[in-house]
Formats: C-alpha cells, structure tokens, sequence
C-alpha cells in the first residue's frame, strides 16, 4: 500500500473555484482516482473544463501516479 | 544550443520601447532582411457585466517554459529564421498596453512571417496561461481564447 | 476619407524609433487587440561584384502614392483592420538599416496579420519604387525583387 | 498633323542606360511609335524589360497619345 502525498497545482479559475493554488493529496493510484477524489472533495470544480498535466506533460489517458510526480490541473489556456 | 528555457515573462505590460529596442539590436547583423513582430494589446471589450480595464495574467511558469522552449527549436528547424525573440506579460496589463511580443529575424520576408505567424498560434494554443478579464467593479471573467 | 494619398516616403533610413512610437499612439484605442508589424532591412548581399553597403532608393513618386492609397483603401475594404501605416524609404540606406516598415493594428490578430501581409507583398509588386544596391567600390547593381 | 511635344519620365536603370530622367520628344501617335523611336535613339534600351504608365496607368496594348499626357518607362519594380 502507497504512503505519502501528492502535490497538485490549480491554476486559473479551478484555483478561484477552489480557493487554492496548491493541494496536498493523499498519494493516489492513477489519475482517474485522483480526479474522483477532487470532485468528491470540490463539487464546484463539476463542470469546469481541465486537462491534466503529469510532470508538466499533458495527458489524456488514466495515467499511474508515482511519488514524486508534480500533477496540474490546467483550464484552457488564454495567453496572447 | 543551450538547454537552459530563456524566461519569456515580463511582470507587467511590456514597455512600447522594447519594440525599438530589439530592432536596434538587429541592425549589426546584416544577413538579415526582414522582421515580423506581432503584439498583442490588452482590448477594452464590453461583457455582460462590464468593460475589461485590464487583464491579469497568471501562468504554470515552468512548464509554459519548456513548452515554448519547445515552440522555439521546432521554429529553427522547420524555418531558416535568424532571431527569435518572445514575450509575455504576467499580471495587470491595462486595456490598451502591450501583454505579448513575438519577434523573429530572417533573410527573406516569407520565413519571418511563417516563423511569427507559428508562434503567435502556437502558444496561445500550447502555453499554459491564463487571463483574468478585470472589469473595474471588482467582477472579472476569465479569458477564452479563439 | 481623405482622397489625397499620405505620403508614404521617408528621406534615408526609417529610425527605429518610430516603431516604439506607432505602437505607443495606438494605446488610447482600446478596441486594437493586435498588432502587426514587418521591417525591411538592407541586407549586406554578396553580389559578383562586391558585397551591399546600401541601398539606394528612387521611386516615380506621384504614381508610388496613388498606388499605395489603392492599396490601403482595398485592404481596408476587406480586412476589418482598424489602422494601417505605410512607410518606404527613399535615398540611400545603408546595410543594417530599415528601408520598409508596414504596421497594421486590429481587434483580433488574424485581421491584424493578413492585412500586413497582404500590404507587404502589394507594395513589392505594384510600387514604382528601385533600389540601387551600391557595393563599395564605386560599382552597383540593380536590386531585383523575388 | 500633330505638333508639339511628349514629357517621358525614365527610372532605375532606364535612367542610369540613357542617362536621362526627363526627355522631350516630339509628339508621337501611340505609344508603339514612341518605344520605337526611343529605341531608335537609345539603342542601350535594347534588352532591357519595362513598362510604360501613361498618366500613371500601367499600359499593356498599344495606346494613342495625347499631348500633355505624361508617358513614364517603368523597369521592374525592387521597392521593399
């Protein structure tokens, strides 16, 4: 059984709608988990449109969750 | 080439002056025969619940810099530019300043302009980062880009 | 609109001053989201006969300003730019220098950039003006446009 | 019989070949008559490509002249 903590940032309106910029997590599987544990923990965050970033790659699948890892919740971008 | 992302963040509006500036530093470099810049400026749009006065903007800082590190060396490779220069604000920009400034430097007219025009798309759409459309009654959207 | 053609020409090089002051007199108007700007440099070209140190320019004048205003008022037709400026050198500007400078500004920057581009190219087919390329040594050659 | 005079304005090289940028020449009926006549006066014309502006209108067909039109020979163009 995993032990420990996973960090994750939250930036743009999920930051707003949460109130932080930066979570700690109980240590996860994957990041179907994860997700199911953040709109447990956040029901404002149903119906925001995000994509997970994995160590600052962007994925799309269930993804596994190691230790260490750095996870980002990212709304769709608005620079320029 | 170094590793190393260069930072593209300026905290606040990025000085009109810049403009001049990096052209001057150009002119000693006599291959080059053309410059394209694009620069984004911060538009007073009217929403349902007012005027934009300002936009703030926040971002992932250090993936945004291995993600534009990334935009940079695909430009190289894919056109035969000379200089790349690129900037974005984080913070307040004020309607009517300047919060993005993408450079390029190339021989010929046709590589600077596909080298801009790439850029500008490309990060807009690859970069993470996010505005914040203040509309001067303590309300604000959040930007969305087209 | 004014029917008489603005004068497009600048005697010598286009300081590099003037694009930092294009942009700054665009700051009051709040609907501009882009800019679009393309700088012609003069290229230090090796030729057969010696290397470019500078250009010189002539152009037949009264004809250059009827065919640039033809070409501001299409291009205002079909791109909903909010303003356009148009500067050519003429005289002679040496290697490292800005001999053409086309700014367009826009509420949206696909508009921004497709008018720029679409002057750029215009100005090079349809413009009365010659460049003289002076290498050094008393000797020349007549530039040719690609 | 027409009488009087033509302006022609000569550019770029055309000038430089010539070494003229305003010539006078007695009043011709088009402009196939004139490019005859200048090249018959300036055969280092010969070979080199251009256009003529009749009025500041780019002519690609044999166009009659009337007095005080101004006839300009256009090489091609290298502004930019």
């Amino acid at each position: 059984m995993k032990t420990g903590f996973h960090t994750i940032k939250m930036f743009g309106i999920l930051a707003e709608k949460t109130g932080q910029h930066v979570l700690t997590v109980p240590l996860m599987a994957d990041t179907d988990q994860l997700t199911a544990w953040l709109f447990e923990r956040y029901p404002q965050l149903e119906g925001i449109k995000f994509t997970l970033a994995v160590n600052k790659q962007l994925i799309h699948n269930n993804t596994p969750l190691d230790e260490g890892v750095e996870v980002a919740l990212l709304p769709p971008y608005s620079g320029g | 080439m170094e590793r190393k992302p260069k930072n593209i963040f300026i905290q606040g509006a990025i000085p009109a002056e810049k403009i001049t500036e990096s052209v001057q530093k150009h002119a000693t470099q006599t291959d080059i025969g053309a410059h394209a810049i694009f620069l984004g400026q911060v538009r007073a749009d009217t929403k349902d619940e007012g005027v934009v006065t300002a936009i703030e903007y926040t971002a992932y800082e250090e993936m945004a810099l291995e993600k534009v590190f990334d935009i940079r060396e695909a430009v190289f490779a894919k056109y035969p530019v000379t200089c790349v220069h690129i900037y974005h604000s984080l913070g307040q920009v004020d309607a009517g300043e300047i919060c993005f400034f993408v450079f390029t430097s190339a021989p010929h007219r046709r590589e600077a302009i596909d080298a801009c025009n790439e850029i500008v798309e490309r990060i807009k759409a690859e970069v993470p980062v996010w505005g914040r459309e203040l509309l001067g009654n303590d309300k604000h959207v959040w930007k969305k880009n087209t």
